[in-house]
């Protein structure tokens, strides 16, 4: 009976849902806070102290709005895919070693499973916004599985060289076995899950999906008050998911000299946190075509030669 | 200045002996700045001289005015003086008011495509041979036979 | 017709777009004509300046177009002034080039910031717009108001520069003269504004020319005309600046010259500041001009500007006509459209309008079945995808 | 990636951004802002009236000048373009630099001085 207590909280509380909805809330508002002072603004401010609490106030207000569903649009769709958009980020989550041991147990090949998971998060996206019979958010669905089409491949690989180099497909294991992170020793593999990450993300310079329609947000067109709230949470959690696995597989978890695991994790996830917004900050945005052709003539080859360069070393160590 | 008002003249005088029966008026008012008026008929003539002669092919715009017995055109021409654009050349026409056309010339200067449209929405001047007159600033609803800036048209109440 | 403000990108320049139609005729896919259907705002100013008296046509003449007022004022003041054969005191004169040149390097700024939001560059657009505060505070400092000046009365100026306040104008335009320096460099050297900008909206000079394109449009296009040049009034021929012209023919090229020409616009305040003669800023006049006509034309920040005025001896203009650099820029637009493929028209608008309304409706007319057909721009945004990925496969 | 320096460089500085209402920024000399009327300087001869391009000057009947009217400024039709100030003969107006006319009634905007 305690187990089944123990493994409750761990699911539901600490390094579980609410751990994870929470660290969100303030890499959102770390990403926001940053962004603008970069430009030289100050960002959200009079929400909790420094404007902390702004991210979660906007979750509030949104769950608070009127919630429809456009006539034409595909009832049964339009209403599952927010909560899917919702729970896939959080289940991948759940094999990130944040306290040094994942929420669920680990096991060989948890890294393909969170990978599969962050493509249904895709499908997702494309069913969202192609079920809710708008123009506008159809142009955006199209736009999500071109670019996805792009960043997937250079992502997997890069992943998976880091994976080869560790010797295993287990977050933990690969978290655990580096001595000295993997971002040193592969840069290339680094550089190209940061910029996939950043496409993932659907940050600029990648936001084609919701900023080619221009004025309106593309596949998220459609959707108001509570199932936006969950699209926004979403796309915090794919921050974290994302911040998390770069931390794990590229900067060796939560390894580090006198600190718990869990306070080196989350400083280099802040880090990982910060070069995005740094990204994002300095790029403008590339059209479409410019960034499926530019991931398959630059990133696939360079992460395959990350690849090539790992295999060596592996055989001549 | 000299030099400036010297080419003035001398545009003035090209005028005078190509077009000197037709012109009914021609002075030079100061640095830039030539005014000839001449009948509807010959219009073309004169932008044709001038687009071959001067190499005139900036059109400024055309200003329609309602002189309540006709409608008074002006063709605002820029010709190449020290640059490109300097001198302008301003050819005046009369049309009468009860069938007010004039032959387009969108041919000549393609600049003026817009022009003519405006002229043409708010005061009523049909330009023949213009390729698409439509209507270019009233909308859609606008009644056919009201052009605001006739002197005649009062606004209406709402 | 009335003054459009600013398009961030391409040669027309309006900054809150205009309801505009794009009527395309098309040969099967390319486009063969374009006519644009305009005037979804206009306000009927020259009937306006009818009703009007003299003195106050200047304060509807000024509210044309939110940005580039000043040449309004400027342009109408110096018509009037014809008609009065009057000639404005040199100290006005050259508060009236420093008074335009401060609403072009505004003018500027505020576009290229512009430029960088149309293209989701949102950093370049807070840092250009931050340091356009400064241009408004010298306004403000010298007129009272920071945008919309009203400096120009007929027969002079309105507001003097006192010597404290040249001080301060002097270090305002050192510190945006440094930025703008800067700005042009991450204009040059950043990638991705390249790779939105370049050869993008392609106008060539002969087309420039003939098409009666002006101000940075034309300059893009490598042609050398400038109102300023052209047409040196109030004294801007005592001046020495250079006309800046990029043969590029593109969008980078326009945005390449609006940045060179705040560069200039700032030296050519420096030099005002430092040859300002002395003497009265305002010439006593009646109220009524004596009959006549006169046409008056300056440089926009967009462009050549005209006004032409008539008056009959009453109280009342009996003609105004402005005629504005945007819709002289538009047939170049409709060029620019011309023989590229209906997938190309969503770059290319995009380019050119790029905060353009949903409203955008299209009418399309195919000329060999006669069929028309209206879409609105996401439809031919989805149809422009489905057309690109078949020619890839 | 050319703004990369920039933006690190302002990562550490003070944003630009001025904290209104708690901050308020002090407008120019010149600046154009509500009215201030003096009714014993006015004669009442309506110039103003009728020189005001936005027509925001009515004409009111008032004991207390020569002209026995005096001027009421609407200032929600008003520009702020200091016409009236420098038509005035007797310097009765005076734009001042109090610039914040929100309001919650039309009435609160006309300026009625006595």
């Amino acid at each position: 009976m305690m187990n089944v207590l123990y493994y409750l909280f761990r699911v539901l509380i600490y390094p579980g849902f609410l751990f994870i909805s929470a660290l969100a809330f303030v890499f959102e508002w770390i990403d926001r806070k940053a962004h603008a002072h970069f430009q030289n603004r100050i960002g959200p401010l009079y929400a909790g102290p420094h404007g902390f609490l702004q991210p979660l106030a906007d979750f509030i207000k949104l769950m608070a709005k009127e919630d429809f569903t456009p006539t034409w649009a595909n009832p049964v769709f339009f209403n599952i895919t927010p909560v899917l958009a919702a729970t896939l980020p959080v289940f991948a989550s759940f094999y990130i070693p944040f306290t040094g041991m994942p929420v669920l147990p680990p096991f060989e090949g948890d890294l393909v499973l969170v990978l599969t998971l962050t493509t249904f998060f895709t499908i997702t996206a494309f069913l969202a916004g192609w079920f809710s019979s708008n123009r506008f958010s159809s142009v955006g669905a199209i736009r999500v599985v071109l670019q996805f089409l792009g960043y997937e491949i250079p992502m997997f690989i890069s992943l998976g060289s880091a994976a080869i180099a560790a010797g295993s497909l287990s977050i933990t294991k690969i978290a655990n076995s580096q001595v000295i992170p993997f971002a040193i020793l592969q840069p290339l593999g680094f550089a190209i899950y940061i910029i996939a990450l950043q496409a993932e993300l659907e940050k600029i310079p990648f936001d084609i999906p919701e900023a080619e329609s221009e004025i309106v947000a593309g596949w998220l067109t459609e959707f108001a008050g509570r199932k936006l709230a969950f699209f926004r949470l979403s796309e915090d959690l794919r921050l974290v998911l994302g911040a998390g696995l770069a931390t794990a597989v590229f900067l060796g978890g939560g390894s580090g000299a006198i600190f718990p695991p869990i306070v080196w994790f989350l400083i280099k996830m802040v880090i990982v946190v910060l070069i995005a917004t740094s990204l994002r900050t300095v790029f403008a945005r590339l059209k479409i075509d410019q960034v499926v052709r530019g991931a398959w003539k630059y990133l696939l080859p360079l992460a395959l030669l990350q690849l090539l360069i790992t295999k060596i070393l592996l055989v001549v160590m | 200045m000299s030099k400036s008002t010297s080419k003035e003249e001398f545009i003035a005088h090209e005028l005078k002996s190509n077009f000197g029966d037709v012109i009914s008026e021609l002075k030079v008012t100061g640095p830039r700045r030539v005014y000839v008026t001449v009948p509807p008929e010959s219009l073309r003539d004169i932008l044709l001289f001038l687009k071959n002669m001067f190499n005139a092919r900036h059109i400024v715009t055309i200003t329609g005015i309602d002189m309540m017995k006709s409608f008074e055109l002006i063709y605002h021409i820029a010709v190449p003086g020290e640059h490109i654009r300097s001198i302008l050349v301003n050819v005046k026409t009369h049309i009468p008011r009860d069938n007010p056309t004039m032959p387009s010339v969108v041919d000549i200067l393609p600049g003026a495509t817009l022009y003519e449209r405006e002229v043409h929405d708010l005061l009523g001047i049909v330009f023949e041979g213009h390729p698409n007159l439509e209507r270019l600033i009233l909308p859609d609803d606008w009644p056919e036979d009201e052009f605001p800036l006739r002197k005649d048209w009062k606004p209406k109440e709402v | 017709m009335m003054s459009i403000y600013r398009i961030p990108v391409g040669p027309q320049h309006p900054a809150i777009k205009e309801g505009f139609q794009w009527n395309f005729k098309l040969d099967g896919e390319v486009i063969v004509d374009v006519t644009p259907r305009l005037g979804f705002v206009h306000r009927g100013i020259e009937k306006g300046m009818e009703l009007r008296s003299w003195v106050q046509g200047i304060y509807l003449a000024e509210r044309i177009c939110g940005i580039c007022n000043t040449p309004h004022t400027t342009c109408y003041c110096l018509a009037v002034e014809q008609l009065y054969d009057v000639e404005v005191p040199k100290r006005a004169q050259y508060l009236r080039i420093i008074i335009n040149e401060l609403n072009r390097i505004h003018s500027h700024l505020l576009w290229i910031g512009v430029l960088g939001m149309e293209i989701g560059f949102m950093t370049y657009f807070m840092y250009v717009w931050r340091d356009r505060e400064r241009v408004m505070d010298i306004v403000e400092l010298i007129t009272g108001n920071r945008v919309t000046m009203s400096m120009n009365m007929i027969g002079g100026v309105v507001y003097d520069i006192t010597p404290p306040m040249e001080g301060i104008i002097r270090r305002g335009l050192d510190y945006l003269e440094e930025r703008t320096k800067y700005y042009k460099e991450v204009l040059l050297n950043e990638p991705t504004i390249r790779a939105r900008t370049e050869n993008v909206g392609v106008l060539s000079k002969s087309d420039a020319i003939d098409l009666c394109a002006v101000g940075p449009t034309l300059r893009g296009s490598d042609v050398k005309s400038d109102a300023r040049f052209d047409e040196p009034y109030s004294s801007y021929d005592e001046i020495s600046f250079n006309l800046v012209t990029y043969p590029y023919c593109d969008v980078y090229a326009r945005a390449l010259v609006r940045a060179d020409e705040t560069l200039e616009s700032i030296q050519i305040i420096r030099e005002c500041l430092d040859k300002m003669p002395s003497g009265p800023i305002k010439v006593r006049l009646k109220r009524t001009p004596p009959p006549g006509e006169a046409v008056a034309r300056v440089e926009a920040p967009r462009g050549e500007l005209l006004h032409y005025v008539k008056s009959d001896g009453k109280e009342k203009p009996y003609r105004v006509k402005m005629r504005t650099p945007t819709l002289a820029n538009i047939p170049a637009t409709c060029e620019m459209l011309k023989g590229y493929y209906i997938a190309d028209i969503p770059a290319i608008i995009a380019s050119i309008d790029p905060c353009y309304c949903c409203t955008e409706r299209m009418l399309f007319i195919d000329i060999n079945s006669g069929k028309s057909w209206v879409w609105t721009d996401s439809e031919l945004r989805r149809y422009s995808l489905k057309y690109y990925r078949e020619r890839r496969k | 990636m050319a703004m990369l320096r920039e933006i690190w460089r302002h990562f550490f500085k003070k944003p630009v951004t001025v904290k209104y209402p708690f901050e308020k920024l002090e407008p120019a000399e010149r600046y154009r802002g509500r009215h201030e009327f003096y009714i014993d300087r006015c004669v009442g001869c309506g110039l103003c009236a009728k020189e005001c391009p936005a027509l925001a000057i009515e004409m009111v009947p008032s004991d207390k000048t020569v002209g026995g009217k005096k001027p009421v400024f609407y200032l929600d039709r008003c520009i702020f373009c200091q016409q009236c100030e420098r038509i005035c003969p007797r310097n009765a107006i005076k734009l001042t630099k109090f610039y914040e006319l929100a309001a919650y009634d039309k009435s609160e905007l006309v300026l009625d001085i006595s």
